[in-house]
């Protein structure tokens, strides 16, 4: 199992790195917070990510995508994770590419993909219902209706739900909520009349959405999969966005330990540098041991997507496990060695800690993926 | 009947004659100040005439406009005002910090001159503590007071002053002697803020807005008859007053944490976990881990809470124990705890900030789980209080 | 609520400090750990124990007793823990004693209760059958046979079991294993022939036993409470017996703490004293707040058994769950901080660590108490 | 065929033929010495032919009596002895530990005189490192040789040197020049223990008996030749000796943890808290709380074990990386805080200390879980290793 980059794929997050400290600081996404853009992200920039290859890297050639793969998207959304860009490289490159190359049939791919690599289409993935994820938890129904399906249900946290084009539906054809069984997923465009999107107003002031669906109908064209049978597809999905997530978050807890490293190296009180007091000097030891165990879990899972390995599920639900425990302490640590400095908008380091607190719960935080872990580990 | 029956009695009938419908009402409490705002024509009523008898101040002496009561009696006033819901007629620093402060280390003349005017609302009181540079190690503090005459000159900055931009007049620590040692060139100044050399800058916390400002003095000018407690001789001031400011926040720690009673109703953050995220057909919280998280929680909110207790049947004076520096510490990482675990058991409906998509409860939820992280920060961080309590309880050397 | 001793109390504790410091300091337990004692605790500190009344504590003055309650008991316990003194004082005084004044009839009180109080007579509680504490897993069957009951089966970790005079069974007398009904307790003379009594040598070096029954038969006169109906008393003489251990717990917890804190203050390395490292100072202030937090919960608990609140069952799991909680970290901590001496057996600090990880198993770990409290708490 | 391929073919058939049938079945391990004990005849066949091939230190070089194999022939060695599952012919710090170090740091003739008594298990080597006054803080030792004539005069005490009471020899830190600068002033020295000046004295642990003793040096004494790295130099020499043992030591917390490898099969923990505390209809550990527990420390093996591979790919050295420190520190609290979960498993079943009650697998544990609490101290305590983190990784100022 390789668990470090090869060349290529260490190049890339290297030109990601440069140009995301170029182009799209962490001043960038204040800029778009402060200016309350309306899609939460900057469209030109996506633009020029897309034009960089971001969109397509999960993309099979067949579709003009470039199929470098998790441990290319990896990097790059490690060092999206460190400048806090925001952009819809997760919803659109990681979910929506996943999704139609795993479920769609060629039309689809055909109709789709080429937008989505080019950075003209958009996408998001209504999964889910409650408060916390929940992949079976689906009570949003879809009614066949001669050759149309109807929709009916409400979505929640759905990422960039109210800037994509194409919104992607779970929902339920048949079965009882709960059941894996009786899944479909289907295409919504997002200028159907019978959606009513709610941008909901994130503590991290990224994009997500609120969607009720009242007697949408799409034509049975628009079935993305098998009819009923979408959890494995959808299992496999949420498996490589944990990934990705994960991949961000390793870039958070690791930048806001190093902007904490550099405050503890240059802030004084009772005339010496607060680095220099020991009981700092080994939480920072501690958080680091538990970012370099992120690290790992992060990278095997990586390959583990690549490879296709059999234990792709433990090794996805591993590195977010370890990614949401290790943003967790490293964002609370770092306000608190901030000191009063920490709370302050003016400071970044509490944009770290309410980016962690959303991505912990995105497809699962710390203790449903143990309790996924031990599942599949049978016990 | 005894006095204190006696006392009851006229109370109650007092506060049914005078306090006003709208104000037994739950809702805000004015501040005073010079120019006061009052959001109910009621509450400038309720303010005149709780002023006017001291209630304000209720143990504090009468010749300083206080009322004079003793401890017993103004128990029983507190317990009159909550049985009809009696709002407090009147929110003040000058209240809580400054007048305990005067009362101890200030001159007869500067008593006669501060109290009554805090004890009416005559003046919103800020306080100047801290300073960018100087944050746990306060007596690092830089900003100058130089002598001219019948004044103080003073030059500076402070941070974290609480409504610095509203208030009429600032308690401040200033710097009237030699930077070494310290603690002794410290001096305890009052400074009014309605002046061209006094200048803020509010603050926005990772929370939102906040009352915390950033305090400039550029050549304001204090009389010398305002210098309290003694030139160069502030920081005794000064830790009476963190003593007072921590036990506050320590309390904190309690609020809406555990029942602390023998009761068994469900406490917060179990009802709240049991709302998102539901619970099994034996009537517990569905998530088996969140569950024993919040129970441990609770448990401990209660062992806590039991220990305020007993510190206080321990001391049973007023002075600060040496396990307040426990409270502070303990109180706060508790709290911010219990804001985590809140925003576990509330999933994604506990990470909005603004809008539609939340109800007003969980978008509180968020803001207050951000203010909970300025816990163990404000008033002492906890770094210092394990310092404190390692040195002072412990015994263990430097 | 009273939360400190009172003056008769504190006195009480006072003269117990004494009594333990002259007559059963450390090297006392060592002593009879390295003869390999067969009762596991010296016989003549027992009498002397009882002279002190320390017997009859628990007891009613109707039956020789004195009737002090938990907060006298409990000041006695909290120091033995601090001195490891072995001694019958929980399995009798506490168990024996709680268990047959609560479920004793006038003819049991009369026949043990004296002699329990003397010293004569010492008691153990048989009542766990399996490896994690469970009091209604009850196989151990008596069955009705004319005047007599017969019973068989399995105990283990039955405290004092090798040594006690009487041993009080807890039996099943109908329903299935876990019914809380159907539960009765018997006295059992520990020189019935049919008791296989084996005694476990535990890392503690205090003494449990093993105790299989084949087919002892007892009179109906043994039978001691009511017949099905003894599952209430049982809950309330555990509850009073995991205080107790607590306070036990609480003493043990505090003296390591002590030993350690007085370590730190003469150790040098590195040309100074360890206890001016600040990241040890932290530590031993975190362990200082979390035992005045025990503290506080020990001693509601015993004032609640003495008051008969109706919220002792909730103080009982809430003192047992912060007593495990405690000792648990103060006695990792106390053999980390020590070093190399730490671990060698020479040092005091070993056996506390020894202790805390028995004392925490008996009647019911942190776990088991935080799940009590929850259900208790209803939710 | 290539090279690696014959070597392969020939060791195979030279096992086949040389390796006895007793040493095929797991057993113990002897440690040689001037009287070596050997708990069945094949043991000392087996030593004498691997000796004799110098496959006890495969990949020393031959003129020093190793097996002067490559990497690769000695990964073929280990997969082919592995194959038939012989028995590792020679326990012994000499070749762990000594041997590497002499191969660095010694003359030619050192290295021509020590190492081929080391290959062939002629000496039984411990190691004399630790002081009672001088734990964390090494460099402070104050065990003193004095030059007399070809000889030094050693005196001192050491402490924790390994099975001391059986060994032959003792490689140890002296100190031969001026208290201060600490570290400049120490030797590496080989002394004979055979001799009246040297007495020893076993350290009984918590988990009972133990390999550990206290050295006494009285006027023992050892002849100048013996000192290795050259006079006042033994420091380096000590370092590499000890970044060798810490990683040692922190690939200990992966023994038995976790199965670091793709396969579904239950790992050690999950089976014994089944075992102990029942399975529910989902074949979930019945505890909820434990199976919570369980699971974490599961998947931080995993996490652990990935690390030390990516750190292994990382380096691809023979050198320790800066994340040795980490490693050390992790894996030996990751090891103490696993069996402290196996006692929460089994419960009452894991505090007996000896005797009836009990499985002798049981017995093992209670012990096993005592001896661990040595691990965070033995080679560097977690504390050391945080300030190595701290100040060589992270770059904090002293």
């Amino acid at each position: 199992m390789a668990l470090i980059l090869n060349e290529e794929q260490q190049s890339l997050k290297d030109i990601a790195r440069d140009f995301l400290e170029k182009n799209a600081p962490i001043t960038h996404f204040r800029e778009i917070r402060d200016t309350a853009n309306e899609t939460g992200y900057s469209q030109e920039l996506w633009k020029e990510m897309s034009e960089l290859g971001w969109a397509g890297i999960l993309v099979s050639e067949d579709y003009g995508g470039f199929d470098f793969g998790m441990m290319g998207m990896g990097g790059i959304l490690e060092e999206t994770g460190k400048t806090l860009t925001p952009s819809p490289l997760f919803s659109t490159a990681v979910l929506g590419a996943s999704l139609l190359e795993m479920a769609g049939d060629d039309t689809q791919k055909s109709n789709y993909l080429p937008r989505l690599v080019s950075g003209e289409l958009t996408t998001a993935f209504a999964l889910e219902e409650g408060s916390h994820h929940n992949p079976t938890n689906i009570t949003t129904s879809a009614k066949k209706d001669r050759d149309n399906f109807v929709i009916n249900g409400k979505k929640t946290f759905v990422i960039d739900g109210h800037s994509a084009d194409l919104i992607i539906v779970a929902a339920r054809t048949k079965g009882d909520e709960d059941d894996p069984n009786g899944i479909s997923l289907f295409c919504v465009d997002s200028n159907n009349k019978n959606l009513k999107v709610i941008k909901q107003s994130m503590v991290d002031s990224r994009n997500c959405a609120e969607i009720e669906l009242k007697n949408v109908t799409v034509s049975k064209n628009d079935l993305l999969g098998d009819l009923h049978n979408a959890y494995s597809v959808i299992e496999n999905v949420l498996d490589v966005a944990r990934v990705a997530i994960a991949a961000e978050m390793l870039g958070n807890s690791s930048k806001a330990f190093e902007i904490t490293l550099d405050y503890l190296k240059e802030r004084k009180q009772f005339g010496v540098l607060i680095g220099s007091f020991q009981a700092l000097k080994h939480r920072a030891a501690e958080m680091y041991s538990e970012i370099e165990l992120t690290k790992s879990a992060v990278v095997s899972a990586m390959n583990a997507i690549d490879e296709k390995s059999n234990d792709t599920a433990r090794l996805s639900s591993l590195c977010k496990f370890k990614a949401c425990e290790t943003s967790h302490l490293v964002s609370n640590e770092s306000v608190q060695m901030h000191g009063g400095v920490g709370v302050t908008d003016e400071y970044d380091v509490g944009l770290f800690l309410k980016r962690s607190r959303v991505a912990e719960q995105v497809f699962g935080n710390a203790d449903y993926h143990v309790d996924r872990y031990a599942t599949l580990s049978e016990y | 009947m005894t006095d204190l029956q006696t006392f009851r009695e006229e109370t109650r009938n007092w506060l049914e004659a005078n306090c006003p419908p709208e104000m037994r009402k739950p809702g805000d409490v004015c501040w005073g100040g010079r120019n006061p705002q009052f959001s109910h024509p009621d509450q400038e009523i309720w303010l005149e005439r709780m002023g006017d008898k001291g209630w304000t101040c209720p143990t504090w002496p009468s010749e300083y406009g206080g009322g004079g009561l003793s401890k017993e009696e103004n128990k029983i006033l507190q317990e009159e005002m909550s049985a009809i819901g009696a709002r407090s007629p009147l929110g003040s620093f000058g209240i809580w910090m400054l007048g305990p402060a005067l009362l101890e280390f200030a001159t007869e003349e500067q008593k006669k001159e501060h109290l009554p005017g805090i004890v009416k609302g005559k003046y919103w009181w800020c306080q100047g503590y801290s300073e960018p540079g100087s944050g746990s190690d306060l007596a690092s503090l830089s900003t100058k007071a130089i002598e001219d005459g019948d004044n103080y000159v003073i030059n500076g900055q402070k941070i974290w002053t609480s409504y610095a931009d509203r208030a009429d007049k600032i308690f401040c620590l200033v710097r009237t002697g030699p930077q070494e040692p310290k603690h002794d060139g410290i001096s305890f100044l009052l400074i009014d803020m309605d002046q061209p050399g006094v200048t803020t800058r509010p603050i926005t916390l990772i929370s939102g807005k906040s009352p915390f400002c950033e305090t400039f003095f550029d050549d304001a000018t204090a009389p010398k008859k305002d210098l309290v407690g003694g030139l160069n001789k502030g920081w005794t001031v000064a830790k009476r007053l963190l003593e007072h400011e921590r036990t506050m926040i320590s309390n904190m720690g309690l609020a809406g944490g555990g029942d602390g009673s023998g009761s068994k109703k469900m406490s917060g953050l179990a009802k709240v976990s049991k709302q998102y995220v539901g619970e099994d057909a034996d009537k517990k919280i569905a998530n088996p881990s969140l569950r024993s998280k919040v129970a441990k929680h609770e448990m401990n909110s209660r062992a806590f809470g039991l220990t305020l207790q007993r510190i206080g049947e321990e001391t049973k004076v007023g002075a600060p124990s040496p396990a307040a520096a426990m409270s502070k510490y303990y109180g706060t990482e508790h709290n911010k705890l219990r804001y985590e675990l809140l925003l576990e058991a509330m999933g994604s409906k506990a990470l909005g900030w603004e809008g539609e998509g939340f109800t007003p409860e969980e978008l509180a939820i968020t803001r207050d789980w951000l203010r909970t992280k300025a816990n163990s920060i404000e008033g002492g961080t906890s770094e210092v209080q394990l310092n404190v309590i390692s040195k002072r309880v412990l015994g263990l050397p430097d």
